[in-house]
């Protein structure tokens, strides 16, 4: 069988069912000057695929602004970096792990977290933070409860047991991702400026090493589009797609690498990721202008009989590729003796440019470096607006029907949604606090808030981004989902620094996904400009498709901002009398937004409109109430509008604490107040005693604002001239949403 | 009848074992060598009433199947013994 | 640098080492060392801390597997001659597992790992470790951990009970050890325990994640200074 | 000779065993009535070489009670199968 596969002939159909177009290929024996034989194709296929090569979305992310004094490193490597003062960067990344997911929650997600993890420690950053962006079908599913149960579980094991807290995050349930959850996490590392490794290959003669796990059959199919049929039947049964993630081996990789960067052990280090030992050492090489020589013999193996096409394409976890000098060796087996973890010389850095692979000494891949790396096919595509916007559009509910729906009823269904519902279900089962560094965990803000050792600052980190918002307004959507992680790091005092993102999308060759994508990248690119926040990593999730169509276009921004001093952090608390003032204008867009969806059930209408000017500039000005102590806290305006985000702030007050809120008047009733979700708005707590400090500030800031409301003593939540509800009741049904849907009804896998 | 069930889930094989292999090198270094391929797998034992042997053990097979395995990367196998037996 | 040694054990998969070694260090007169589980020798330490974490992963048992690392003996040793050992979650386990402290911790009853804001109460001040606390205060340390269901049997939790060697209770913001109050499910309420000397405590909370009020809590810095005392 | 070991561990009887109690209930509401008593423990494999039976049903003895159970709450049994039995 072994050598069956190996010496497969290349035919047309074994071409197709690699997902290679006929001219891709007519290309490849261009640049190789004869035909690839099957190992050859199959690299090929992965190094050219979407998930590798970004063969779709390449040209349209350079539309994104990677560069400011800020940015230590930008796209291209394992993950960007920020400079964040006194000499430390934060590097950070976001990545996608959905279809891994749908088959195998638990191992799906966890291998997703070692995966970022991975990306930001191989830059030689100790990992100080993780969060999770998270999209299900709805709850009442019994299979999506499987698969939010043991996502969970995953995120949470796998963070835990390594020791990196995960902090903050996002959920939405929404039917249209009943059929492909995602699941995207994000990782921050911490390190010194000239601590930076780079994943270069550098040093011809240098020798090339696998530190870390064996390698097994894991995941062979995971980056490619391999079809079945052209690989005995046999083959595909004992061929275990699902990796499975051993988060112990990972902290020791953890703390290997770190001390082998740290002393100068090595030259490069990358992680093996998707596409496993080819991509890692291909970008190696091509980032070094070097060649690369490899025998997959020398490959420790968990499995016998492994052919070279599964050793370069195994997707097994918890490994590093390495590239020390001759004298570095000793050192470098040294630190991995100490965190007993395999070591293995498999190769050595050439000068001729060449990707060349052996087995025992024989030739079995012999590629030009740039023909894997640099000569990816890039496509774009001219496609026009989907016909299903208009509809959209034009579809917005009669006022009447509005109106007729009673607004308090209202405010608990949305309280009640498990999109909007408190998370605490989730993030109690995720450490958030180890490393000491947590001053804001999950709960209390739209953002976290870390301290950063060594600095009197901290740093602002927030994951938002709202499918429904793209779905009906894709360039809106995007820009909304920056906005949106901007106004989160103004509650708690941070500046942003820079963004990465998770590009989760369907099929890119379907002409409405392309035009999604296209236009919520362009949303995404408008809105980083304007909060000068460079995009300095990101990645792109495409095919996210099952039966029932695609999922909604879902960008998730993952954003990092610094508040300098620690001391003018947002300190919480409140009292009666204390008075709420609400930034930005009443609401009135009803679009595209919760009230429809979760009390009406219909999707329709636009997003709210974007106003980045206006965003930027109320921005500003929460930062310095916040940071100046005249605001204790800040709460955007976003999911459910005013009357949730009224809530929510009240059930941040001290137990007994009541809120009163005063709407403006309006014809069609108090719903767009209550409900609407415009733009660049913020309810802000501000004690009574500065009040009138919180007042000049505003007025001299040209910015619109009223006075909403105010904490009362007698714990309900009123909307004067509406009706009023007991606090109590409001928060038991917020906070118990999700648990006890989780404690009391059955999962089915 | 009632039975006793006794069903044992483990990794498939091909798929790393974490803690076999963590298992297996602290064996070692215990001082216990010679010890090859530790696989650490689920016991799962339970009484079962109702219907004749066959009906029980269609039922256990269900049971596996939608509950105590998870077949995308376990096998399981069991055995069922009559009460008393 | 100066100041007693306080060794601080690092095995693999120990993840609340550095949170450790800052807890110490931020005690005056204390000096954190990393002791390294391969070791055979203390290196003259006065006090012990095995931190929290996944030893091993937890894999097969928490605490089963980082038992039997060599510095082990050496941990056991000291202890036994009345040297000061706190073990904190992870090491709590660890210490149940190397039979220092009796009973042992099951996975949480509620079957998933939980990390929360926690209140404990002193119930003992008999303890290097707690003798700067008010018999009954109220402390908050966090917990993170998904398997601190301390079990023992009756025989055992009434001794433990009867001379006065359990030294910290989940309880409610009112000091009351109640059903809601405790966390994963552990006899009795029981947080942490001493030995029939009182030089040894577990715990499953964290009072290395209670050392400043920028994470909510300070009042971890008394067990510490405690250690250091007892220590010196 | 070289023994392929089978270790089974569970929680002694008159312990609480939650994930036991949370396996029943899931099963009777997936419409799995009559289960009862569900105890969910552990099975764990290996192989190993070297010396006669007694002296590998000795060695493994000593394996189980210092390190695969914890005796303060599990019980355990063995099985040794010669190879190729
Ligand atoms: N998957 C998750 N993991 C960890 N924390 C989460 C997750 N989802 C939500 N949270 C936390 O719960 C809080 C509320 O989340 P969310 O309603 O999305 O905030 P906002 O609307 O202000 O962005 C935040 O602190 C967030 O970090
Ligand atoms: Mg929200």
């Amino acid at each position: 069988m072994t050598v069956a596969l190996r010496d497969t002939p290349v035919t047309p159909d074994v071409v197709a069912a690699h997902g290679i177009r006929a001219d891709e290929y007519d290309r490849i024996v261009e640049l190789l000057g004869r035909e690839p034989n099957f190992t050859e194709l199959g690299v090929f296929s992965l190094m050219w695929s979407e998930h590798c090569g970004y063969k779709y979305s390449r040209a349209l992310l350079s539309e994104f602004p990677s560069t400011g004094p800020q940015v230590v490193q930008g796209p291209g490597e394992n993950a960007g970096a920020v400079d964040v003062g006194h000499g430390f960067a934060v590097v950070f990344k976001m990545e996608s792990h959905n279809h891994p997911s749908a088959v195998e929650p638990y191992q799906g997600a966890a291998t997703g977290v070692g995966g970022i993890l991975r990306d930001v420690f191989t830059m030689g950053a100790r990992p100080i933070a993780m969060l999770d962006s998270l999209r299900f079908g709805a709850l009442d599913d019994p299979h999506v409860r499987y698969l939010f149960r043991h996502v969970v579980r995953g995120v949470g094991d796998y963070g835990n047991c390594v020791g990196v807290p995960t902090v903050g995050g996002e959920i939405v349930f929404d039917d249209a991702y009943a059929g492909n959850p995602l699941v995207n996490a994000m990782c921050l590392g911490l390190i010194r400026h000239e601590d930076l490794m780079r994943a270069s290959a550098a040093g011809p003669g240098n020798a090339v090493y696998v530190l870390g796990a064996s390698t097994g059959r894991d995941g062979i199919h995971g980056a490619s589009k391999l079809a079945s049929t052209e690989l005995s039947a046999d083959t595909v049964e004992s061929r275990p797609t699902v990796q499975i993630g051993d988060p112990f081996t990972e902290k020791l990789l953890l703390e290997a690498t770190l001390e082998l960067i740290e002393s100068g052990a090595a030259v490069g280090v990358q992680d093996m990721g998707a596409a496993g030992l080819t991509s890692s050492s291909s970008e190696m090489a091509a980032r070094a202008g070097t060649g690369i020589e490899i025998d997959v013999a020398l490959v420790p193996r968990r499995e016998p009989g492994m052919t070279p096409y599964e050793v370069l394409l195994s997707e097994s976890q918890e490994r590093m590729l390495v590239v020390a000098r001759p004298d570095q060796e000793p050192a470098l087996m040294a630190i991995a003796e100490k965190w007993d973890l395999p070591c293995t010389r498999i190769g050595i850095v050439t000068d001729d440019d060449l990707w060349r692979v052996l087995e025992d000494g024989e030739e079995v891949c012999r590629i030009p470096v740039a023909a894997l790396v640099d000569e990816v096919p890039r496509y774009v595509r001219e496609v026009q607006e989907p016909s299903y916007l208009a509809e959209v559009h034009g579809s917005m509910p009669d006022p009447d029907e509005i109106a007729r729906i009673d607004p308090l009823a209202a405010l608990e269904g949305l309280l009640s949604a498990p999109t909007i519902a408190s998370k605490r279900w989730v993030w109690e089962q995720y450490d958030h606090h180890v490393q000491t560094n947590t001053i804001l965990g999950p709960g209390p803000a739209g953002a976290a808030l870390l301290s950063i050792k060594g600095t009197p600052g901290a740093l602002g980190v927030s994951t938002d981004g709202n499918g429904r918002y793209v779905y009906c307004d894709p360039r809106r959507g995007g820009a909304l989902a920056v906005a949106e992680a901007a106004r989160n790091l103004a509650t708690v005092g941070a500046r942003p620094l820079g963004v990465t993102d998770c590009l989760n999308f369907g099929n890119p060759e379907k002409d409405a996904v392309y035009f999604q994508f296209a236009e919520a990248v362009r949303g995404i690119a408008e809105a980083c400009r304007a909060f000068d926040a460079p995009v300095v990593s990101g990645n792109v999730s495409f095919y996210n498709e099952s039966p029932k169509g695609a999922i909604y276009p879902t960008p998730t921004i993952g954003m990092v901002g610094l508040l300098e001093d620690v001391e003018a952090r947002p300190r919480g608390g409140g009292s009666p009398g204390d008075s709420l003032i609400l930034i930005g204008r009443d609401g009135a867009h009803l679009g595209a937004g919760s009230l429809l969806a979760e009390v009406l059930g219909i999707v329709a209408g636009r997003a709210p409109a974007v106003d980045l000017d206006a965003e930027r500039r109320h921005a500003e000005i929460v930062r310095e109430l916040v940071r100046g102590g005249v605001a204790v806290s800040a709460q955007d305006v976003s999911d459910g509008g005013l009357a949730v985000t009224a809530a929510e702030t009240c059930f941040g007050l001290p137990a007994a604490c009541g809120i009163e809120i005063e709407l403006p008047e309006a014809e069609g009733g108090p719903h767009g107040a209550m409900f609407g979700e415009d733009g660049a708005r913020y309810l802000l707590v501000v004690p009574a005693e500065r009040r009138d400090l919180a007042r000049q500030r505003l007025d001299s800031g040209a910015v619109p604002w009223r006075e909403a409301g105010r904490v009362t003593s007698d714990g309900r939540i009123r909307f004067r001239d509406v009706g009023e509800r007991p606090r109590e009741e409001l928060e038991r049904r917020w906070r118990n949403a999700i648990s006890d849907r989780m404690e009391t009804m059955e999962d089915e896998r | 009848m009632t039975a006793r069930v006794e069903v044992f889930v483990q990794l498939k094989d091909g798929m790393l074992d974490p803690q076999g292999k963590t298992l297996e090198h602290a064996l070692e270094a215990l001082g216990y060598s010679g010890v090859e391929n530790v696989r650490v797998g689920k016991w799962i034992t339970f009484a079962v009433e109702g219907g004749c042997r066959e009906e029980i053990a269609g039922r256990v097979d269900e049971m596996c199947r939608r509950l105590l395995a998870n077949t995308v990367i376990e096998r399981f196998t069991y055995k069922l013994l009559e009460d008393g037996e | 640098m100066s100041g007693v040694p306080i060794g601080i054990v690092r095995f693999p998969g120990t993840n609340c080492d550095q949170d450790v070694f800052d807890a110490v260090a931020a005690i005056d007169g204390a000096r954190p060392v990393w002791l390294w589980h391969k070791e055979t020798a203390l290196g003259g330490v006065r006090g012990i801390v095995l931190a929290g974490g996944f030893a091993y992963g937890d894999y097969l048992r928490a605490g089963a597997i980082a038992r039997f690392s060599p510095i082990m003996d050496r941990v056991i040793a000291f202890a036994r001659s009345g040297g000061p050992v706190l073990g904190i979650c992870n090491g709590f386990q660890i210490l149940t597992e190397a039979g220092l402290l009796p009973g042992a911790l099951m996975r949480n009853a509620g079957l998933s790992f939980v990390c929360r804001e926690q209140w404990l109460r002193v119930d003992s001040t008999d303890t290097p470790f707690t003798r700067h606390f008010r018999p009954r205060q109220l402390v908050r340390f966090p917990v993170a951990h998904g398997e601190g269901n301390y079990v023992a049997d009756d025989e055992t939790l009434d001794r433990l009970e009867g001379e006065g060697r359990v030294v910290f209770r989940y309880v409610d913001e009112a000091g009351e050890a109640t059903p809601l109050a405790n966390p994963n499910g552990s006899a009795r309420n029981i947080a942490g325990i001493a030995d029939e000397r009182g030089n040894v405590v577990g715990l499953m909370p964290h009072p290395d994640r209670a050392m400043s009020l920028l994470v909510g809590s300070q009042d971890g810095r008394e067990v510490f200074r405690g250690l250091l005392e007892a220590a010196a």
